[in-house]
């Protein structure tokens, strides 16, 4: 059979979690990581503010509350234990990353920085506390730099821009994957014991989004159709503070730097939605503001957006305003060249594509869809989990954004996904590693690229009535404007009618290019597939959870409702349909209450 | 954290090579072409340039101070332009002139031949070359 | 506005040679060029290859030349050009379909200053950060911004001229080791840069750091390393 | 597979480098000038010092005004221009103000080179 490999193990995606399994588990294994992008490309580059860790380098801090954070973050949807392990394994992890050379920013005594990010808290006073470790603002970039670097030290294998199509099964067991090598058009099988998923979210469902073109949920879309469920799907988070109609992430590190929003009359309006920690609430309550500010008609001129404010003559006011002082007390004031120093990105991000200098002039800002909590169901060794009873799929992992832990519940806080990426990442590579050492490989099936290629063959043989773009453009705007931030059964209804005539529509695309290299438009027209399947299980998922949780508002159901709703959804693709089915949150240490910030 | 460390490697590891040796050799050469054509075009004028010689005439010197470059101009006694002094400071200029420019073609080749081979011939040829051309040089100095 | 779109094509399974097309459409004046490639690519002609990810200049997978100069298409608007655009791909690295490049002789380029963090010696006592201090941290600050985009190699002459030369972006990758003050291999890396396809190679023409969309200043980095060969001072 | 990587000469000629890019350009056919005409300076002195007569053709070309202003501006380009880099390399740090660095290059070169120009047509004319 031509292009075959064989590797122990298989790590799907080389963004911060891809890349940390792969590291982990090619010390135990013979391992392989593959990707669509060239690594550094991963979207895990784009990550901004910080990865938190109660390391306490600028005031006290600890574990503990980090974990309690977190699953107040989550709304309770969190599993507890998962969350507290992600919190005590946090300040070991980030040691190990600046270990690795990562240039952390630094206290004045030579340690790593820490920022202050939505929701982090101290959780005797509530204020908000520093622990967001941060290199500027592309703490993401180095991140994903440093891990690469640490890959090819140790020597690592990659199969740079090969795009995976199908996850192999045989025995009800993992026997590999299938993949496409971009530059050639030609499909390889990779015969592995165990495989890693690590390819990200599917943020590009949404019409305004932060995401990058690659984040089409193929990890995800690949193995629902291998009968694989997804977990807590109707959970999306949008972030408060995109660039106006781009979607471009203004981190929360700028509020966290003394930011506030205003709106369309010049007030600062959080304070009405969270008294003590202000602009800083978790993200969900924040994009709630703004939105319910926007539909109360105190958008800028009226319009879908509202200003982000954090030039240095008013971060100083208003942190007076609400008595933030530095470490040693003084009153808190940051100058135009500090704030360069921090958030250098964003400034730029600003002035090229806004032409607004946020030193001087006020940022447009509009929610964003930003990160997938749900994802491919694990346990927090990065095992998938298959059922109600957290039954083990063998050979098969997931870490990362792709994966559900849960640890993020409904609302992810900031921060902490960079966490998971490590903390996960790591343990899958390990566990992964393990599981080879005394696994046997499974046979592979007779024609493993049977499939890969029908579903290719089926692109190109369209009747060509209908275009690929139009598709996607319309799927963007169902899922902004109907499962979005706000949510209703009837706009979930229609929304769930549309993506049906859309996958209809997507039965008649052809794809044109007929050639094998660099096959983009096929490859693009493949990803639309993934994007089709993995919004109507989001949208199903939505419009079965009657309740408000964290990123999930409904207006029709506004509250939480734990009594009927406090479990994780699971949902797997049957029959051309969704079946839905739950199963339970775990709680140990905090019982849920209800959410102020 | 030792803020007041200075970070410095001894010389034999922080790469000072022959690349880089030369590399350091072309600034340092340019400064010095520079203060010898300065020193040249000063000496001119203290002996008598300014009402001698046009300026095109007296950068000829600064660049080369050589008596024969001043044989057509109306300077009239050729006597202080040709001491052994001048014939030295001339010869100085030459064989920075040379090296530098020598090197520069080096420098020029070898962002175009990469192969060892290839750079090794080049390297040879222009040592040979500019020895060829010192020596000349030197022998059109002296004899003048 | 008017926009007319003058691009590079070129489909080795089916030109012989290379050519370029021309489309015009509406677009507006803040739109990315990469959203116009998009667009292309969307209602004119499916099979225009050119690679993307970000589109918002992070993740460097989009430098092309565009009216003649390396930039990432998505970090330029159409305001920023105007309404007539020539886009092309980098040079210096094999066309492989339409804008899309080459990268591998770039990325081994880079693989060669051991572009990874060195340091054998015992952590501190407690097992805690390596420290360092504010100012030590801002001194390879600039170059840790690179996304090996390529925009800069491939706009430097001597790159085009033999791709053996290891480039800005390399160079840029080992100073931010070499500068780091908790790296221990900066002697290793001095010694690869200063070799013939190095540092030497670098006749100051500054187009790297015009290329550069992460506004690194590349050549005055190639600078630094040179002096630092000569002095052996890493401050 | 793939289109060769090779980049003609008109090809790179036709980047959008910027100033410095233009100057590299420059100080590179300067130095390359200069060195093919002292080669052949030095060389023909020395032929003619042995008594060969094939001075005249090459005088003739010297005193060619096209000439001298070609190799005028090789020389003067290459002397500021060398200078610039050599600042800029020695302290890197001044490599912050690289643009700042070209304008004065360009305020010394300029009027010098005009005035040599016009004072070398002159004397072709007047001559
Ligand atoms: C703008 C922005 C800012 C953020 N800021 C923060 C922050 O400050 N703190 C924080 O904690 N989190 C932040 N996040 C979230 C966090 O960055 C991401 O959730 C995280 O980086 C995801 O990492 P990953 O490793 O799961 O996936 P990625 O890094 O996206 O990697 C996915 C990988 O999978 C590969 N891949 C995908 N599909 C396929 C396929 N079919 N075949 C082969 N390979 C495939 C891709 O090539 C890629 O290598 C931010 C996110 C965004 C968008
Ligand atoms: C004041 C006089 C001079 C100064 C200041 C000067 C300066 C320089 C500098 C700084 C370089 C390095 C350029 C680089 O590496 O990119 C250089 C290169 C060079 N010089 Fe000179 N130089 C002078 C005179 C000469 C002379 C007289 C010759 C001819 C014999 C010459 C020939 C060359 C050549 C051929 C190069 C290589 C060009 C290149 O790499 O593009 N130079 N010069
Ligand atoms: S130095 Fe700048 S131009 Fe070069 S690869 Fe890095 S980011 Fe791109
Ligand atoms: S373009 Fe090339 S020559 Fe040097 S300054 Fe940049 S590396
Ligand atoms: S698409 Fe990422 S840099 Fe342009």
């Amino acid at each position: 059979m031509p292009n075959v490999h064989q590797f122990d193990v298989v790590v799907v995606g080389a963004g911060g979690a891809g890349l940390m399994a792969g590291l982990y588990s090619s010390r135990g294994a013979k391992t392989a990581v593959i990707s669509k992008l060239y690594p550094t490309r991963s979207h895990t580059g784009a990550a901004q503010g910080g990865i938190s860790a109660a390391f306490g380098n600028l005031e006290e801090d600890k574990p503990e509350w980090h974990t309690y954070d977190s699953v107040k973050g989550s709304d309770y949807l969190g599993d507890q234990d998962a969350i507290e392990f992600m919190c005590e394994e946090a300040p070991q992890a980030v040691l190990e990353l600046e270990h690795m050379g990562l240039p952390f920013d630094r206290t004045p005594e030579g340690r790593i920085s820490q920022r202050p990010f939505g929701g982090h808290t101290n959780n005797v006073t509530g204020k908000p506390v520093r622990r967001a470790c941060h290199a500027a603002d592309r703490t993401g970039h180095m991140i994903l730099q440093t891990l690469y670097q640490q890959c090819l030290k140790n020597k690592v294998t990659f199969f740079d821009e090969y795009q995976v199509l199908d996850f192999l099964i045989v025995n009800r067991r993992t026997a590999g994957i299938v993949a496409v090598e971009l530059a050639t058009g030609e499909f390889h099988t990779f015969h592995a014991k165990a495989v890693i998923f690590a390819t990200g979210g599917h943020g590009r469902i949404f019409e305004v989004t932060s995401n990058a073109y690659a984040y089409t949920g193929d990890g995800a879309a690949l193995l629902l159709r291998r009968g694989i469920p997804l977990e807590d799907m109707e959970f999306f988070q949008f972030h408060p503070t995109g660039i106006y109609k781009l979607g471009i992430l203004i981190t929360e590190g700028v509020r966290g730097e003394g930011g506030v929003l205003i709106n369309g009359k010049g007030e600062r309006f959080m304070p009405k939605y969270a008294p003590t920690v202000k602009d800083l609430a978790s993200r969900d309550v924040v994009s709630r503001a703004i939105y319910t500010e926007i539909r109360e008609g105190r958008g800028v001129n009226s319009s879908n957006y509202v200003w982000l404010d954090a030039r240095p003559e008013s971060i100083a006011r208003y942190a007076a305003e609400d008595g933030r002082t530095n470490p040693d007390g003084s009153p808190y004031v940051l100058s135009g060249e500090q704030l360069l120093a921090k958030v250098p990105d964003i400034i730029d991000f600003c002035r090229v594509y806004l032409g607004v200098d946020p030193l001087t002039q006020m940022m447009p800002t509009q929610p964003t869809a930003h990160y997938t909590m749900g994802g491919i169901p694990t346990n927090k060794f990065g095992e998938v989990v298959i059922d109600e009873s957290n039954a083990v799929f063998p050979g098969l992992y997931a870490a990362g954004e792709c994966a559900c832990v849960s640890v993020h519940g409904a609302n992810r806080l900031g921060t902490n996904s960079l966490l998971d990426l490590i903390v996960f990442g790591k343990h899958a590579g390990l566990k992964a590693a393990e599981y080879a050492q005394q696994a046997d490989f499974e046979p592979l099936p007779p024609d493993p690229q049977a499939d890969s290629r029908a579903q290719f063959e089926k692109l190109r043989n369209g009747s060509g009535k209908e275009n690929a773009f139009d598709i996607t453009t319309e799927m963007k705007k169902v899922m902004f404007d109907l499962v979005g931030i706000y949510r209703n059964e009837k706009g979930m209804q229609e929304a769930i009618t549309k993506l049906d005539q859309l996958k209809e529509r997507f039965q008649h695309v052809k794809v044109t290019d007929r050639g094998r290299i660099f096959n983009t438009e096929l490859f693009h027209t493949w990803e639309l597939g993934n994007m089709l399947d993995v919004s109507e299980v989001v949208a199903k998922c939505a419009l079965n959870r009657r309740e408000s949780r964290g990123g999930h508002s409904r207006e029709d159901f506004p509250n939480r409702d734990d009594s009927d709703w406090l479990k994780h959804t699971l949902a797997w693709q049957k029959n051309g349909g969704v079946e839905i089915r739950y199963k339970p949150v775990v709680i140990t240490k905090y019982p849920p209450k209800e959410r102020v910030y | 954290m030792n803020r007041s460390e200075s970070r410095s490697l001894p010389l034999t590891k922080r790469g000072l090579n022959f690349e880089m040796l030369m590399w350091i050799f072309t600034r340092l050469t340019a400064l010095a072409m520079y203060a010898l054509i300065l020193f040249a075009i000063i000496g001119a004028l203290i002996m008598g340039a300014r009402q001698d010689m046009n300026l095109a005439d007296v950068l000829r010197w600064g660049f080369m101070p050589n008596s024969p470059h001043v044989q057509s101009t109306d300077v009239p006694d050729l006597g202080p332009w040709s001491t052994p002094f001048w014939r030295i400071v001339a010869s100085g200029l030459l064989l920075i002139a040379t090296a530098h420019g020598v090197h520069g073609l080096v420098v020029i080749a070898d962002d175009y031949i990469v192969t060892p081979r290839g750079r090794n011939t080049v390297r040879g040829i222009s040592i040979a070359f500019m020895l060829m051309m010192s020596f000349i040089g030197l022998y059109v100095i002296w004899t003048s | 506005m008017q926009v007319t779109l003058k691009i590079f094509r070129y489909n080795p399974e089916v030109d012989k040679k290379i050519h370029y097309e021309t489309y015009n459409f509406e677009a507006q004046e803040t739109d990315r060029i990469l959203d116009l490639l998009e667009h292309v690519k969307g209602y004119f002609d499916g099979t225009l290859s050119f690679r993307r990810s970000c589109a918002h200049g992070v993740c460097g997978s989009d430098a092309m030349r565009i009216n003649g100069r390396n930039m990432l298409a998505c970090k330029v608007l159409v305001r920023d050009v105007g309404g007539q655009i020539t886009i092309e791909p980098l040079l210096g690295l094999k066309i492989q379909k339409d804008l899309i490049v080459d990268m591998e002789p770039f990325f081994d380029n880079y693989k060669k200053v051991l572009p990874w963090f060195i340091n054998d010696s015992p952590l501190p006592a407690d097992e805690r950060e390596r420290l360092q201090s504010p100012q030590q941290r801002a001194r390879f600050d600039d170059t840790t911004k690179c996304i090996l985009c390529a925009a800069c190699t491939t706009s430097c002459p001597t790159f085009w001229a033999n791709d053996d030369y290891l480039g800005p972006a390399a160079i840029v990758t080992a100073h931010r080791f070499i500068y780091d003050s908790r790296d221990e291999a900066a002697a290793e890396r001095l010694h690869i840069l200063s070799e013939t396809s190095g540092v030497a190679r670098c006749h100051t023409a500054y187009n790297c750091t015009l290329a550069c969309p992460r506004e690194i200043e590349i050549t005055r980095a190639i600078g630094e390393l040179k002096m630092s060969m000569i002095t052996g001072k890493l401050d | 597979m793939g289109l060769n990587r090779n980049v003609s000469l008109s090809t790179a000629l036709r980047y959008k480098g910027q100033g410095p890019f233009l100057s590299f350009i420059l100080h590179r056919i300067g130095g390359l000038g200069m060195a093919v005409f002292i080669t052949i300076h030095i060389l023909s002195v020395y032929i003619e010092a042995l008594g060969w007569k094939i001075g005249d053709i090459l005088n003739d070309i010297y005193m060619n005004w096209a000439f001298q202003i070609f190799i005028f501006f090789c020389v003067l380009f290459h002397a500021i221009n060398g200078l610039r880099i050599t600042l800029l390399d020695l302290f890197p740090r001044l490599s912050t103000y690289h643009r700042e660095a070209l304008w004065i290059e360009w305020a010394l070169f300029l009027p010098v080179f005009g005035l040599s120009v016009i004072v070398i047509l002159a004397t072709a004319v007047g001559g």
